[in-house]
């Protein structure tokens, strides 16, 4: 009983989407709204089991004393800054001392209780958790008797506090763009390793890619008609391919999901 | 430009090469990048996903009513199914309960699997295949100005973009083996498939050196906030800190490189 | 997102009332001129209809262009649209249509607070004004007999899609019926998949983890989905070798789905003993920072295997140079096609677009998904013989044929 | 023999690392790569160097600041081109970030202006471009479809005032300029469906020559109206705007971009023939080696 429960239910709600687009009524598109509503907001909410997986794994990693175990804290002290600055905001003055100490101290929590759980001896346990104890009731105080600075919580105030932007602006972009570039290194590398003439297969490939490569080089004997050629290749066969991809993408997503809908498919819920 | 955006900055530029130093090998220094990054963006996308995703799909709608003895007088009551379908998916954190989380689940694949059904068939096959009848440019056959096999829009062209996508198609059949004929008509789908790959392979390189190129720019930038006297807010600090960089990484690179030497003539 | 809406259509009337606003009348040099001469001539014809195919509020209003448009004075620049609840006024301007066109739509917001709300089985009245460069020189048309908006059941644009899938889903029945008769179906070998077998082999002869990269699609992608029954296999396999299984994730569900997925291929496996739940595991919605987590956990753990099914963007290189650097096995498949390039580049085995949807077929070698791979087929085999025919009809002037398979949105 | 292998089995860092060097000193060498010069650029550039002093061309700035980098090189190549053969230039701008990106190029044009320059063999004098003489910036409206088919009216309509808030008939230079009758050409430069109602509405209804720049992914799909002559012009992306500095004779970002391109591509190129050079030699050898 407990195993059919999620297949009908799968059926039951594939079945009515599938139908719902057919209907342009008021009435069906308000089912599509609400039901995609549905879909954004368990979302949200299984993001809490994200953090506590990361929590938990983090902590794993320094109860066994992996490689580079050390930095676990800097990601879980890096995340709970970024929530904290995303809920607070100053009120009046500046965003001073206080808010220092409080941020101090609630990373301070936040490695302790990490410790609490990697430690397995119980004199080691007790401590870490007076310390925690203490920081966490130290930082409440702080949070109540500093008027500096408040929580949003329902309104987006956290989104213009200066920390959290500055965080955004010269930790989080410089890392995600700079990884982003390192595709311009890893392109040179992959095709260096991968481009040679093994078979016709590969040496077609190669050889489009050289030309389209090659579309710009002034240096290159005939450039203008490598430049026209390049040109044709990615409008002709590169279209065909695409188009061929698309209409077998298309027909094995609509089987995929009738496999699930009918429940001819159940690996998704680990019936394999 | 102020003393404390200038170390911001150079901590900008400090994590770029940090990251750029994985292409070396994996170090400390990436490893550092890596972590902060993996929290902070997490935090980020929390941050996000709250104001921007669960206030207004949840909390704003529900916030119009009171409760009175258990009952909500809100305008969107409704909203409370997905709020308790999210509070299943907690259950996942007991050991005894977690079956229960199976049912969001199963809705949020049911939900997207319907969805995706007919959606996929009208943009993916219905549109292409409309598309793919369309009439062939006779009078233009051979290229619009003469003879002019390279040219785009010529009625042969579209007639190899129409061969090609049928043979490519071809070649994805499963259940019929690769040979005589079909097998012949296959091979060409095949071909087309990767002439097709090689383009667009060689097509995306520009856009990934310009990656590399904006962040030239960014760590350029900044040399030249560090060495620019003639900017009004300038401070000694620029320079200490451009210098007090370059040293860290430098120094860092030549311990790499000793210790890897030593390595090296102690195993031979 | 109400307020939003608001703004936006407060915008638009704010943008067009400026666009006339500032447009003064031009003064003529010759100090008197017949105003009756430079009138143009009023729209005919006028016709307003429900719009078809939709959720209601909203009117078609079409006419016969002015004598003036085009032709005659040719003065006419555009044609300003009004409406009202009731045949003596106010008159609202609800907007425009450039000169030679002959059709508007008035979209109104199903939404009662909104000021672009129109009502649903309400008399509506319509008229529309030829106007020329000097905005204060325009004639109007007669007020059209009212009409009314409705919301429709079936939205007939979209007959060819239905059509479609449920001749897909008989082919998908009759296919998989046979196939659980017994039928035997033959099935040509894909490279890439046949690789999981041996990868895994590999993987535990070496003492090494599999790396189960499930890529950045949610659950709600079906890629994802397909690349859930992927992984319920090579689970399985894990489990009955008894090999390490990492599957880093991006999404939280996708994390959930997959940790139930993981688990029950243990317990299939008859060793439910050895699932350890961190072996699948959340990092972050961030795309490069998720790379940069994976990329860190190939060069640390040293994966035998690393196996990359489902959505991938531009981090496909950047994940499968690194896991080639590490010296993995490395089995891709996706359906993102600006990416399949560089997985064929970098990886030893690639599924192409629909194979990473018929490998879960493969792998469970079930009869019954077999024969859904059957009916892919057939569907393929009926667009290529459609596709020549509708090539035939479209260039010996039988256009009826290739509109049958127009999809109307 | 060793020697192909070892072309075969280079470690990646050396690609990382000559690919570092080439595009860094690339990036800060100052000097220029020749630039190979595609038709369809060179037709709008040689239309603009035949048009006799005091002719007008419409050049409208569609495009915002995220398409900056591939659009404004061409934006300041074709400006400056018309200004130093004495050619007016009106503007418009169809998007609403477009004010913004004319109004910073025209700022930086005036001053190069100011300049003297030599193109092409040819000594220019540097003199002060003013407005309302040597341009006229009509700014931006809503509802391009509509703008587009009123300028075929006049000018005046949409624009009774130009973006600056002087009324278009006291401009010098719009005196007799009622719509596009008295332009020579109008050239889109957008990054967005602006394009099609220029082809549409604009090139469609009243026959002016057109010319567009076009982001780089965009490019591909507007060659058919090259080829039935709705155009006359078209500059794709990064590279059209560096063809087009180097037929003005005129370097800018768009050739400095095109030089780090060129070098990295030939880096990575070089790397690939090297690879198949030692595959192929390693495999002749195993060949041998075999028969021996």
């Amino acid at each position: 009983m407990r195993r059919q429960i999620p297949f009908a239910l799968v059926f039951i709600f594939g079945i009515f989407m599938v139908f719902q687009y057919f209907v342009p009524h008021e009435t069906s598109e308000w089912a599509y709204e609400f039901l995609l509503d549905w879909i954004i907001v368990i979302g949200i909410f299984a993001l809490a089991l994200g953090i506590w997986s990361l929590f938990k794994v983090s902590v794993e990693k320094i109860k066994l004393g992996k490689e580079g175990a050390k930095y676990s804290y800097l990601t879980l002290v890096g995340l709970y800054l970024m929530v904290a600055f995303g809920f607070t905001q100053q009120t009046g003055g500046s965003l001073g001392f206080g808010y220092f100490v409080w941020i101090v101290l609630c990373s301070a929590c936040i490695v302790a209780l990490m410790r609490l759980r990697a430690v397995s001896d119980s004199g080691a346990k007790r401590m870490w958790g007076m310390v925690s104890l203490v920081t966490l009731v130290a930082a409440v105080l702080v949070a109540i008797f500093d008027d500096a600075w408040a929580f949003f919580l329902y309104t987006p105030e956290g989104l213009q506090n200066s920390m959290f932007r500055t965080f955004f602006d010269y930790v989080m972009m410089p890392i995600l763009a700079t990884m982003f570039s390192l595709l311009a290194f890893y392109i040179a590398s992959a095709a260096y390793r991968a481009f040679r003439a093994r078979n016709v297969l590969a040496s077609l490939l190669l050889i489009a890619a050289l030309l389209v490569m090659s579309r710009f080089n002034p240096f290159i004997p005939g450039a203008e008609y490598v430049a026209k050629a390049s040109n044709w290749l990615m409008n002709v066969p590169n279209l065909a391919a695409q188009r061929a991809i698309v209409i077998g993408i298309g027909l094995g997503i609509v089987a995929t999901a009738l496999k699930v809908i009918l429940g001819i498919e159940r690996g998704y819920m680990g019936k394999g | 430009m102020e003393f404390t955006e200038f170390l911001w900055m150079t901590f900008g530029v400090f994590v770029t090469l940090c990251i750029l130093s994985f292409l070396y090998k994996d170090n400390p220094f990436y490893k550092l990048a890596e972590h902060v990054v993996v929290g902070v963006s997490a935090g980020y996308f929390v941050i996000i996903l709250w104001h921007n995703g669960l206030v207004p799909k949840l909390f704003s709608r529900l916030a119009d009513g009171d409760w009175y003895y258990g009952f909500l007088n809100s305008s969107h009551v409704e909203y409370l199914i997905p709020a308790i379908l999210g509070c299943i998916m907690w259950t996942r954190f007991s050991k005894d309960y977690a079956w229960l989380s199976r049912w969001p689940m199963a809705m949020y694949i049911g939900i997207s699997a319907g969805l995706a059904i007919p959606l996929e068939m009208s943009n993916r096959v219905n549109k292409q295949l409309h598309a793919m009848m369309a009439e062939i440019d006779w009078a233009n056959f051979v290229g619009h100005d003469g003879f002019n096999l390279l040219d785009v829009t010529s009625g042969l062209s579209q007639t190899i973009v129409m061969i090609g996508a049928l043979a490519a198609i071809v070649y994805f059949f499963f259940s019929k083996e690769h040979k005589g004929a079909f097998g012949a008509i296959a091979t060409l789908g095949i071909w087309v498939l990767m002439i097709g790959f090689g383009a667009s392979f060689g097509f995306t390189v520009m856009a990934r050196i310009s990656l590399f190129t904006n962040r030239l720019q960014d760590t350029f930038r900044w040399g030249n906030v560090a060495f620019n006297t003639g900017n009004a807010n300038y401070h000694a600090g620029f320079i200490v800190v451009f210098w007090g960089l370059i040293l860290f990484v430098a120094g860092y690179a030549v311990y790499e490189i000793v210790t890897n030497l030593k390595r090296r003539s102690s195993t031979t | 997102m109400k307020h939003k809406l608001m703004i936006g259509v407060l915008f638009v009337l704010f943008g067009m009332s400026s666009l006339w606003a500032q447009t003064e009348p031009v003064e003529a040099d010759s100090a008197v001129v017949d105003s009756t001469e430079l009138y143009p001539a009023p729209v005919s014809h006028l016709r307003a209809t429900d719009k078809p195919n939709d959720h209601g509020h909203a009117i078609v209003v079409e006419w016969e262009t002015s004598a003036d448009d085009g032709g005659g004075k040719n003065n006419v620049v555009l044609y300003q649209v009004f409406r009202s609840m009731s045949f003596d006024g106010p008159f609202d301007s609800v907007g425009t249509a450039p000169a030679g066109e002959g059709r508007f739509e008035d979209i109104g917001s199903k939404d009662r607070s909104s000021s672009s709300f129109i009502p649903d089985d309400t008399d509506l009245f319509y008229q529309i004004d030829a106007v020329t460069a000097d905005p204060a020189i325009r004639t109007p048309s007669d007020i059209l007999d009212p009409v009314q908006s409705s919301g429709q059941w079936f939205n007939t644009g979209r007959v060819p899609v239905l059509v479609a899938v449920l001749i897909f889903g008989l082919l998908t029945g009759i296919f998989v019926t046979s196939a659980k008769r017994g039928r035997e179906l033959y099935v040509r070998p894909i490279g890439g998949i046949e690789a999981v077998d041996d990868a895994i082999g590999r993987a535990t002869e070496m003492g090494r983890p599999i790396l189960y990269v499930l890529g950045l699609g949610t659950a709600a992608d079906v890629a994802t989905i397909a690349s859930f029954t992927i992984l319920s296999r090579v689970a399985k396999r894990v489990a009955e070798y008894q090999t390490e299984l990492i599957v880093p994730t991006y999404d939280p569900i996708v994390m959930s789905v997959a940790q139930e997925v993981v688990k029950s291929s243990y317990f299939d496996a008859g060793r439910p003993e050895d699932y350890k739940e961190e072996c699948v595991f959340f990092v972050t919605q961030s795309q490069f920072a998720y790379v940069a987590a994976v990329n860190g956990i190939m060069l640390r753990e040293f994966p035998a295997t690393n196996v990359y099914m489902g959505k991938f963007y531009a981090e496909s290189l950047l994940l499968a140079e690194t896991g080639s650097l590490a010296g993995s096995i490395q089995i891709s498949g996706t359906d993102e096609i600006a990416q399949i390039p560089f997985f064929i580049v970098a990886c030893d085995y690639t599924l192409i677009g629909e194979e990473l949807y018929a490998a879960s077929a493969y792998l469970g070698r079930e009869p019954k998904l077999l024969g859904s791979l059957k009916a892919q087929d057939w569907a393929k085999a009926a667009v290529v013989v459609l596709a020549i025919v509708g090539l035939v009809a479209a260039n010996f002037g039988w256009l009826e044929f290739p509109t049958l398979f127009r999809v109307i949105d | 023999m060793q020697t192909f292998e070892k072309l075969m089995k280079l470690d990646r860092r050396w690609v990382y690392l000559l690919l570092i060097i080439v595009c860094v000193w690339s990036y800060i060498a100052d000097f220029t790569v020749p630039i190979l010069v595609e038709p369809e650029v060179r037709s709008i550039h040689s239309f603009i160097d035949s048009l006799p002093e005091g002719d007008i061309v419409m050049i409208a700035i569609d495009y915002d600041p995220n398409n900056l980098a591939e659009l404004h090189p061409m934006t300041y190549a074709m400006v400056e081109h018309c200004w130093r053969n004495k050619v007016k230039t009106i503007f418009t701008s169809l998007s609403q970030n477009g004010p913004g990106m004319c109004d910073q190029a025209l700022r930086d044009l005036t001053d190069s202006m100011a300049l003297d320059r030599e193109y092409n063999g040819v000594e220019y004098k540097g003199r002060e471009i003013v407005n309302g003489i040597d341009y006229c910036f009509l700014g931006y409206k809503p509802y391009f479809a509509i703008v587009i088919l009123g300028m075929g009216q006049d000018f005046r309509l949409p624009f009774p005032t130009d973006y600056y808030g002087t009324p278009l008939d006291s401009i010098p230079m719009m005196k007799g300029v009622i719509n596009y009758g008295q332009c020579a050409c109008v050239i889109d430069i957008s990054g967005g469906n602006i394009t099609d109602a220029w082809i549409s509405y604009g090139q469609g209804r009243f026959g002016f020559p057109l010319a567009l720049g076009l982001t780089g992914v965009m490019t591909a799909q507007y060659y058919p109206y090259l080829g039935s002559g709705q155009v006359f012009g078209i500059m794709g992306g990064l590279l059209g705007a560096a063809q087009y500095e180097e037929l003005a004779d005129n370097p800018g970002r768009a050739k400095d971009g095109m030089r780090v391109q060129l070098f990295a591509h030939m880096v990575i190129i070089l790397f690939i023939v090297m690879g198949n050079v030692g595959y192929f030699a390693s495999r002749r050898r195993l060949k041998q080696e075999g028969r021996a």
